[in-house]
């Protein structure tokens, strides 16, 4: 993947599956695949917004002093 | 002309001799200006008469005056006039007429009045006065302030005169020994030309630069006829105005000139102006000393007074310097600490907005945050959900089986149908069967007889019955 | 016999049998033989058939549980 | 077989086989045969559907803790 | 930035990074950066309060003797 | 400044500062220019007060003596 | 100035000094002036005095002897 993964394009590869998996478009061999890189993507997501709280409590957390 | 009466001229004028001998065979008395005054070498006088109506000659004529005659009435006058006979004087003039016929007319001089001439000289002296007061000159020497000791000193005199040498010796000879600094500029001090003279001396020191303490016009010594030039108008206007106060010693008997009136100060003789001077000076001296320590006691008093009022003054200036420095201070003061406190409310105002920020940064990003988590969570479920529902819906479209199932059961079942029916058809076919019900099989020459005819009699036949068989021969 | 017996060979022949006896051109004794014949031939069908029953009910087995 | 079995390629030949014993076009032998193909099959499918949905379960549970 | 930052532009600009924030408008790549740079402004401004401060406290101690 | 300074002006400047900076109408930047120019006025009144202070103690000095 | 200056005027114009200071109509920048000016008039007097004094003395003893 040239284009590095973002939040977003996490959360809107996230919503594209979603959508995929509801309109019946795919096998269930696929559905496992899906499934896989939802979990990546839900992990990847989760993973930059516990990050993201770090550097806010980080970040701000600096100016209690 | 050939009627005419021809007259020699000598007859002519032989006739007007008598004409006017007769008719004017007396004296008479004459108002006239004299034009011109002029003497002969004999003694006689010369006279020239006008009559000025406006400055024009209305009348002219020439008067002698005999030289047996002319000492005598010369003497008469200058006793009551003190003044001589001369030019530009108005005269009241007792006369003869005569003609001459060579001569013409001319008028000869009998006597004059002197008493109309000195009324003529007052008159002229008066109007002077008038004059000059008119035109405020009277007083206007007399506004100079003296200097307080008089030093330098111009004076206008005859050189030679005797009043000149009075004032220097009397100046000079002084028992206080006060030196004095005489300048003199010699004039003519009287007769016609003393005016014109005076005023080029005057010209003169007034141009020489000096400041003079005092301009001392003396004469004396000398005739004392001719004096009435110090009633001279032009004289005075010009001496009136001189740049130094006048001291006068004119002496004159009569009684004082307008040059004396004009002065600042009046004096009769020389010698008086010369001992007016040292008293004034004296004076001076002698109020100098009485003053001094007087001056003296006073000035320690008033260099007291005046370090006093100068110490007052400067600590009075201090102590309302110092008030006003002291208010300014505290004002100062004030701006700094209002300075101060303003600057760190505003510092501290934005140091709250600023934590503010952060705060809001803070709650915003975790709220935020929290909303995403919250997403994310529901974006979790959701995939859970659909593919969850998607598992049950495969599992539903495994069903087919129980199709396939049914079908296959209903296909085996017609297959049952059928190999039932089969086996039905060849129970009833199978030939043991018939047998154990009776039937029999008539067998000739081991093959089933089905038809009778083909059988002769005495054809042995063999009959198989269920259980076992029977031969026999056919009879018929 | 080289080739091996079916139910289709088998039901074949049965039915070959049956239009043999209906058509009443056989003897009696061949009657006999084809009975037996046909007798054979019924009983591997029918163990076929009861065979094939079993397996249907065993996949139907499997998802009734 | 060359062609390695898929869910989808596994439920279309258990379809195929469904309409082949409706269209009642097959004997008894092929009827065994396919029953028993159909048995293979079915168990493939919902062995895939099985190992699927634990693997959905097992994912996504790793987000409820 | 040719612009040399002032406290008066960084106030504006941690303003205007609150109200992105608030207006939900930015992703949460966007945040981490947002925020990053809110941490820097407020550092900066921080910064600026106290030095301001150090320096009316020194300027002005010079009057209080 | 083509003017030169005075107490007078100083004076007026001083308190047109404090008066902004209690207005509130400037921000911290300014806030830093304005103090440091309070200070230079603060300096030269009071200065000019000390110096004034001189010469008056000076003159009322010649008298003590 | 053209007039040359006397004790006169000298103490005339610190009198009008002294009451211009105590009237407080004036501002510190015209105090300086003013006490300068002061300054120069006090010596200008002071001057004049202990000449004058001294003159006196001077001139006393002169007729002491």
């Amino acid at each position: 993947m040239a284009k590095k993964l973002t939040y977003e394009l996490a959360l809107n590869e996230l919503q594209l599956i979603v959508s995929e998996i509801e309109g019946e478009g795919i096998g269930i061999d696929e559905l496992s695949k899906k499934v896989k890189r939802a979990a990546e993507l839900l992990k990847f997501c989760q993973g930059k917004l516990r990050q993201t709280e770090n550097d806010v409590n980080e970040i701000l957390g600096q100016f209690e002093e | 002309m050939p009627n005419q009466q021809n007259y020699s001229l000598s007859d002519l004028m032989d006739e007007l001799q008598m004409v006017i001998r007769s008719s004017f065979d007396h004296s008479y008395w004459v108002i006239a200006e004299l034009a011109n005054v002029s003497g002969s070498a004999r003694g006689h006088m010369y006279m020239e008469l006008v009559e000025k109506s406006n400055h024009q000659i209305i009348a002219k004529a020439r008067a002698n005056l005999w030289s047996s005659r002319k000492h005598q009435i010369m003497k008469a006058f200058e006793e009551v006039t003190k003044e001589t006979v001369k030019t530009g004087m108005k005269v009241l003039l007792q006369l003869s007429v005569d003609f001459h016929p060579v001569y013409g007319l001319s008028f000869q001089v009998l006597d004059i009045d002197p008493s109309f001439s000195l009324g003529e000289l007052e008159r002229q002296k008066q109007e002077t006065i008038k004059r000059l007061q008119e035109e405020d000159l009277l007083d206007f020497n007399k506004q100079y302030v003296l200097p307080v000791v008089l030093q330098k000193l111009a004076v206008i005199s005859s050189e030679s005169a005797a009043g000149y040498q009075d004032f220097m010796n009397q100046l000079e000879q002084n028992t206080n020994s006060y030196q004095f600094d005489v300048q003199l500029f010699p004039a003519v001090m009287q007769g016609d030309k003393a005016p014109e003279s005076i005023v080029l001396a005057l010209e003169k020191l007034e141009n020489k630069g000096i400041e003079f303490d005092a301009l001392i016009v003396i004469r004396g010594g000398g005739s004392n006829l001719d004096l009435a030039c110090f009633d001279d108008y032009a004289l005075n206007v010009r001496l009136a105005q001189s740049f130094f106060p006048i001291f006068t010693g004119i002496g004159h008997e009569r009684d004082q000139s307008v040059t004396d009136m004009i002065a600042h100060t009046r004096l009769k003789t020389p010698t008086a102006v010369a001992e007016h001077i040292v008293q004034h000076n004296y004076e001076f001296e002698k109020g100098v000393k009485d003053l001094f320590s007087y001056v003296l006691e006073s000035s320690q008093d008033s260099i007291a007074e005046n370090q006093y009022q100068l110490e007052k003054a400067s600590s009075r200036m201090a102590k309302s310097s110092l008030d006003l420095l002291h208010s300014e201070k505290s004002e100062i003061r004030e701006l700094s600490f209002l300075t101060n406190q303003s600057a760190m409310e505003l510092i501290h105002q934005n140091k709250s907005q600023i934590q503010q920020i952060k705060n809001d940064v803070m709650y915003l990003s975790k709220s935020f945050i929290k909303e995403q988590e919250q997403f994310i969570g529901h974006q979790k479920r959701n995939v859970a959900l659909v593919a969850k529902d998607f598992i049950n819906r495969e599992n539903v479209d495994l069903y087919p089986s129980k199709h396939l199932v049914k079908y296959s059961l209903l296909s085996i079942e017609k297959e049952n149908n059928k190999l039932d029916y089969i086996k039905n058809l060849i129970r009833v076919s199978d030939p043991e069967l018939l047998l154990k019900r009776g039937f029999s099989i008539t067998r000739y020459n081991g093959k089933a007889v089905t038809n009778a005819e083909v059988l002769e009699e005495g054809n042995e036949i063999e009959t198989q019955l269920a259980k076992g068989s029977i031969k026999s021969k056919i009879i018929k």
